[in-house]
């Protein structure tokens, strides 16, 4: 499986980088811009990679982030 | 499989939530959508019942059911006398260990004993978070906190244990790691007749970090590698306790039955 | 009497901001001083904020009602406050953090504090740079003081980092 | 169930017998001399009625759990004397703020702490209205034979639903533990909640500032929170107008509507020049003093609020300007004097009687006498 | 410890000071906001002077330590705010009792129920005295400055010891959480307990109607007990009179010794035609108003109870007859309305602030100014 | 061996007692009596603390130590007070089984925890006596009390099952029969340094005979045959918890030392 | 009106015995009535009474002043009554149980009740040939009255031993 | 051992015969006399058969039956 896009909700994410550290593939890193509140969020490093497995969904605390598949 | 766009349409009734960055308490909500989305329990027959607490913010508000938000320790006790009157629902109650287990200590042991058919989860991260990081009965003996500046001289309770004493029908520990299992627990709870019981580790990182001197990353990492089914005392996790005995509301339908011919 | 306002969101040190200046006022230069903070609740969400009245005479009044500085670390904040803004003879904002600065506030000073609070070692220092831009802006009490009482209060492994944090926000230029 | 008739029963089973009859379907309770004998009595009857009965683990959990069942539906009561009625008052507090209906019956015993268990006294009267923190209001009765446990355990419930507050039938050892002949009549006046069959239909206030309660189970998504909270439930403890609007409401409910909760009875007042006020037990023997008085050519009137809270106050108020004192006979040296006084002031003659005993007749007939010289 | 000198404090934490100064030696608690300041100092402060922190499994238990500790000797305190207060009521009728010296600080928030947690409000003024079932009293103190947190709980302990009975600091969270300038004196004034050395000792009052008391572990073999009892402690619930005695002594210790107890703050009382009644965190506005009213020519005095119960009733009497109107600003609208009312009447304006905010000095001066046309 | 009367001139403080005849409750404080008499520790270093009930006047007023009669539920939590303000007193808590499990079930779970150093006594009647013979937390599933009058829907609970998993240091059960391994019991109970709780089983002829139908003999007799060290459940009598850990009162002790200097 | 108390020790049934009274004053013979009843505990031990006011009219005074009749059955009940049991009509003792009868009381009635009781079936029945004797000695109510009141309110295995024992008592003369 | 006598306080007993039920030499037995409260109290049938081992008094209740030695 393959992801079309991974949206990630600069709103709603607080930037705990839990999606970055569960995710198998390395497919998310840090980002070195911060969102409103001073806090650094995920970016997607390499779309490519992702399994479309789903387990940064699974984990985020904050509904912030959606892997859309292909 | 669940995604969160369909999370957020269905059942969270609003965002971002009051959470502080990396708290496991939105996994935990998480996990909880989706054990009653497996189950394809209609959402009017659910209703959530928390204390006070960071923890008893994730139903309320988040939690698309009707939820009843109530006071410090006393959940299990409302949500008692909700299910005895509507014995249709399915009631869960979402508590802190502060909460379930420190003021609320005595309503979980009767619930237990009692049998009543509602579903605990209680989140244990190891202190009251909501007022500011004090010592909770699940802190560890010795354990820093803004209360135990010195050091816990007491001992924290094995929760799982005492309410597996106080004869629960379902007993079972899982860690935010842990977030399959602990769904597959929650929906196995929730379809439970008796009284059932998740006691969930998750990670506070502004409080519990601080006292165990880690980040929330690190704290999934214990988790991970700490808490095992094959572990002792607090880090076994699994389940505990899967019995079936008549349950509080069937055994008073029956009664009235009974009585009414 | 002069009335401070700082205001943000949770976590990003507002009451700390709020208590060094209090702390400054009141020990370093001897005046009366209440201040009082607020938030919504104890968890590390929602709005914050931390208020100083510095009076020579007893203070009567606890709330701030005619505001002299108001410091802004978070849009909302900023948004929810905007009627006392208007009021106010500073308005001093992190301008990393707050793009939205509506026209009717005037005296407005904006500083990039959350990129030279990175640059010095992270953004939660940005509210340190924002009280030493506050002493450049309003010149209310000199860097020396808020130094002072920075050893005075912030635990010693902090301290070095958090003078150069007022130090830069204090050279920094008004705009 | 409780066929209409004449009986010959105690005040703590009238008072159960009138709940039945109410409607109530949910009883949750802890044993307390002297309401175990409600409790036992709701845990035979309510079965039979198809009901259910709880026996709770304290007193706590006793009126959290009828706070719950009050949300799935069913009208429900607790009863309990003194310390249990103590224990109970953080969740009153809670069960005023979220608009939920619910009875409890407080049979007075003589305190404070465990005093003396078996007696009566009416010190929880204050207690009652002001006994937990913070600005609410509650609706508070007071029972002074075996007839009104029933009559007014009825229109306690009554109360409750149509105000949306908890309400408190403050009864006492005395009217609670004596028999007398009840009569339960044929037809009795029953009030039932409105219903909502919106979320937003629960944000909209009548005239009497209550709104349609919602029902759990009924899939409106209800967010019931005793936090600070918009009409719709929505919690909001940062917004100063939120909390005033909510918490007037709530006083306002009862303070607007007063004159409709009002309830007292009265006799010769119109030229009284002494007036006894009293309530519960104390207020049989002020009202066969007040008779003999008038009969020895005293200008003795008579006056009992059979609510408590809000309490007659239009009524005293006109009373004050031609009553020359006013006596108030009651077993507490608190009791309702702080209330008596805020409008009678000097006038008052308060006549504690202090020792788990009621007062006679005599007693009372002697302090008028010398009121009258 | 606490050295003299000056500090930059919340108030809580002058709470803590003024009770290490005091002599506190045992301490029980359970976090809740705006109180847990107060724990957590205590839990870092006691055992550096080597007493003792507990924090307990809930506010009942906390309450329940604090007098076991009592009674061992050592002068105990807790602090919480209304949810936990509202828990603690049956036990403060338990030790007001047991004439048990405690101290129990109540750092008010906006209820009913869990209301705004952070916000401070005074709706806990009327509970702070008649919160618990049956006859009894307390002392109910009123500060309204981070030096007075200090001050007053210093005072708290010292009416405890003198009068054995808690005794309530009834703080807000303005006031408690407000930072402020704290000076901590030389000396302060400390007040112990009479220690009994026999049991005998235990039952003989002095003039204010207070015995030494007794400790566990002197081998008086004491007999505690929360219900009714003889001097000597004996149970005893069936004689009226045994009750009769006990509690008018109870009542009457804090009656007869008012007087002694009273304390307020007064300003321009002398010619004032307009009086501003106020307590804690809304005394400073209005204080503020009435100078400048003053400023303006409006004729307006100030009073400020520092102790809330017992109230200075007579002096408020004394003004009754002079004033022409009363206002009375407070963040409640209950607060310590009746009180006022009881002795002002029709001339009490009430001017409730209810919303988690302390009134303005802008906000009373109006009221001042449309008082006086 | 103690006389009667020696125990009537010494220890007790007037007689006769208000306990019904045959109560097993006069029999517990005969026992309590002699442990402590067989210690020979000073009466004066002894502090008795109960709740409400028949069960805590045994204490109250007839034993002759300092004596703290507290509110229903609580004596535990103010004997948590006393001790550690005076931690040379031996503090003994008697309390009934509806006073310690029901209302006050928390804090005896939280003093196991804490492993404070307290001896807690708890009457077992198997219901609420004093206040007229309602179901308790103890009560047999199905039984018929005053407040059950079609059957206990609920179950009872295992009080030293419950008090063991909670921590204590030392756990007991035995019966009114019983009563010279009871003695040694409360011996060993008085002198462990850590919690130490003894649950004893205690015929209530009044209102247990009545749910039990059975006298007071007859009780006894039920306690001598069906209750034994090699029984199961709740018929299990015996030792079931003999360790030791670290006492409440003395980690506050070491504690201080550390921060004073 | 009329005014009665039963006094003695709990476990004796004075409370069940002053119901009877009661129900049948009310229920038999229509007339208004109060009865309560006073005991220190419920535990089973210590004096008990049972109070009963009867009166054709409302009743307004709910404790005995001026007693028609009292019933003992314990010693220390009696002693503890002493003055109103002066005031009283009819003083009825168990005279089983009571020795001590103070001169100054007059109008005493003794009956050996318990014993009486004892023969019949057990001194727990006493309770009931007293009220049989009560009857005979004041008229107040007949023995059919007081029957009619027992099928109603006893539960059925105890009628017939009751109704025995209240018949034995009517039948002891008065002496 | 033998008992010189058997003391039982007419004042205390309550009847409950638990000592005469512990006994194991029965030397106890049912009085026909009732007691102030109306209830039985236990009498010596045999006092020779008395082996003084106190059961009686260590089972007693209400600590109303004292056996003295010879
Ligand atoms: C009666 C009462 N006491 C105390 C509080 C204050 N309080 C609010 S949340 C909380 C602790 C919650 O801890 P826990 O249940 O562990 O939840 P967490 O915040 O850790 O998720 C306390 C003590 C309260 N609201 N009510
Ligand atoms: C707060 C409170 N609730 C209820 C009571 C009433 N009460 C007194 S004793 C008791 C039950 C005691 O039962 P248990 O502890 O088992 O003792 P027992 O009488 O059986 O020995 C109750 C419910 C009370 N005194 N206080
Ligand atoms: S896990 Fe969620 S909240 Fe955390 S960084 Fe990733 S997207 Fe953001
Ligand atoms: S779906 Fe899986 S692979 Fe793709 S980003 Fe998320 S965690 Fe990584
Ligand atoms: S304080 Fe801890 S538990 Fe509460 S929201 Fe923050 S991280 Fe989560
Ligand atoms: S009621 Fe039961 S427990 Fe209480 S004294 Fe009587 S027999 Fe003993
Ligand atoms: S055991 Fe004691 S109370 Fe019972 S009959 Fe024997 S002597 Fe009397
Ligand atoms: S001492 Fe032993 S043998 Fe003698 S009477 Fe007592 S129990 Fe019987
Ligand atoms: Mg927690
Ligand atoms: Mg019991």
């Amino acid at each position: 499986m393959k992801a079309k896009e991974i949206i990630i909700d600069r709103n709603l994410c607080k930037g705990c980088s839990i999606c970055i550290h569960v995710c198998p593939k390395k497919t998310l890193g840090i980002s070195e811009d911060i969102n409103e509140y001073g806090l650094f969020y995920p970016k997607v490093e390499d779309l490519a990679s992702c399994i479309v497995c789903r387990l940064c969904e699974l984990y985020c605390p904050d509904f912030a982030i959606e892997v859309v598949q292909e | 499989m669940i995604t969160s766009r369909y999370i957020k349409e269905n059942y969270v009734r609003r965002l971002p939530s009051a959470f502080c960055p990396g708290c496991g308490d939105g996994q935990i909500l998480n996990a909880i959508i989706r054990a009653i989305d497996h189950l394809k329990i209609d959402r009017k027959d659910v209703a959530a019942v928390s204390g006070i607490g960071c923890s008893a913010w994730i139903p309320s508000p988040y939690l698309r059911v009707d939820s009843l938000h109530t006071t410090h320790g006393r959940p299990i006790a409302f949500a008692t006398g909700l299910k005895v009157a509507n014995p249709r629902l399915k009631v869960i109650v979402v508590s802190g260990d502060g909460d379930a287990t420190g003021i609320g200590g005595n309503h979980l042991l009767h619930a237990a004993r009692s049998n009543v058919g509602i579903t605990v989860i209680m989140v244990n991260n190891g202190l009251y978070a909501m007022t500011g990081g004090q010592v909770a009965p699940t802190t560890p003996h010795e354990a820093k906190t803004t209360t135990t500046p010195y050091g816990n001289p007491a001992f924290s309770l094995d929760v799982s244990r005492v309410v597996a004493a106080a004869g629960a029908s379902y007993v079972a520990r899982w860690t935010t790691w842990h977030m399959n299992q602990l769904i597959r627990s929650i929906e196995k709870a929730i379809m439970k007749k008796g009284f059932s019981f998740i006691e969930v580790l998750s990670q506070c990182p502004t409080y519990e970090g601080r006292m165990l001197n880690m980040d929330h990353i690190q704290m999934l990492e214990w988790f991970k590698n700490k808490f095992r089914e094959d572990a002792d005392g607090i880090y076994k996790i699994g389940e505990f306790v899967d019995i079936e005995k008549p349950e509080l509301t069937e055994e008073l339908e029956k009664m009235i039955e009974r009585v009414k011919k | 009497m002069i009335q401070i306002r700082i205001g943000g969101w949770a976590g990003q040190g507002v009451i700390l901001a709020g208590t060094i200046l209090a702390e400054t006022f009141s020990r370093v230069l001897k005046k009366n001083v209440v201040m009082t903070r607020s938030y919504t609740a104890a968890v590390r969400s929602g709005i914050t904020t931390s208020d100083i009245i510095v009076d020579d005479d007893e203070i009567y009044d606890l709330i701030i009602t005619r505001p002299n500085v108001m410091i802004f670390m978070y849009q909302k904040t900023l948004d929810r406050y905007i009627d006392l803004a208007k009021k106010s003879d500073f308005v001093i904002v992190d301008s990393s953090l707050i793009k939205n600065i509506p026209e009717e506030i005037k005296n407005v000073y904006k500083i990039d504090a959350s990129r030279i609070a990175s640059e010095i070692s992270s953004p939660r220092i940005a509210n340190m740079v924002l009280l030493g831009y506050y002493s450049r802006v309003t010149g209310h009490l000199g860097l020396r003081d808020l130094e002072e009482s920075i050893r005075n209060t912030v635990s010693k492994r902090f301290v070095e980092e958090d003078i150069r944090a007022i130090t830069a926000g204090y050279s920094f230029s008004p705009q | 169930m409780i066929s209409p008739g004449e009986y010959f029963v105690e005040g703590d089973l009238a008072a159960a017998y009138g709940a039945i009859k109410a409607g109530c379907l949910f009883f949750a309770g802890y044993p307390i001399t002297p309401a175990s004998e409600i409790t036992q009595a709701m845990a035979e009857l309510l079965p039979r009625v198809g009901g259910k009965f709880l026996q709770m683990e304290d007193e706590i959990a006793s009126i959290s759990a009828i706070i719950g069942a009050s949300w799935a539906g069913l009208k429900s009561m607790t009863a309990t004397s003194g310390p249990g009625f103590s224990l109970m008052q953080e969740n009153i507090g809670y069960a005023a703020m979220t608009e939920t209906p619910i009875v409890i019956i407080d049979v007075q015993r003589a305190g404070p702490a465990i005093g003396q268990a078996s007696r009566p006294a009416q010190g929880d009267i204050m207690q009652s209205r002001f006994g937990s923190h913070g600005d609410y209001e509650t609706i508070v009765l007071s029972p002074n034979s075996v007839q009104e446990m029933f009559d007014l355990t009825i229109k306690a419930f009554n109360l409750a639903e149509t105000y949306r507050v908890p309400v408190i039938v403050l009864s006492d050892a005395e009217v609670g533990h004596m028999m007398e002949r009840l009569i339960v009549p044929e037809n009795v006046e029953i009030v039932n909640r409105r219903i909502a069959k919106s979320l937003q239909e629960t944000t909209i206030y009548d005239e009497s500032l209550v709104s349609p309660m919602g029902r759990f189970g009924d899939g409106l998504e209800l967010m019931i929170t005793g936090s600070t909270h918009r009409p719709d439930g929505t919690r909001d403890t940062g917004t100063p107008e939120v909390q005033e609007s909510l918490v007037k409401r709530l006083v306002n409910k009862i303070e607007k509507n007063r004159e409709r909760i009002e309830n007292w009875e009265e006799m010769y007042t119109d030229d009284a020049d002494i007036l006894v006020i009293s309530h519960g037990a104390s207020s049989r023997p002020s009202k066969g003093a007040v008779i003999r008085a008038r009969k020895e050519g005293i200008k003795a009137g008579f006056l009992r609020p059979k609510v408590l809270w809000p309490s007659p106050e239009k009524r005293m108020k006109e009373l004050e300007s031609n009553v020359k004192k006013v006596i108030l006979p009651e077993m507490s040296l608190r009791g309702y004097k702080m209330e008596v006084e805020r409008i009678f002031r000097g006038k008052l003659l308060h006549m504690p009687k202090v020792g788990g005993v009621v007062p006679t007749v005599e007693e009372i007939l002697k302090k008028i006498r010398e009121a009258s010289l």
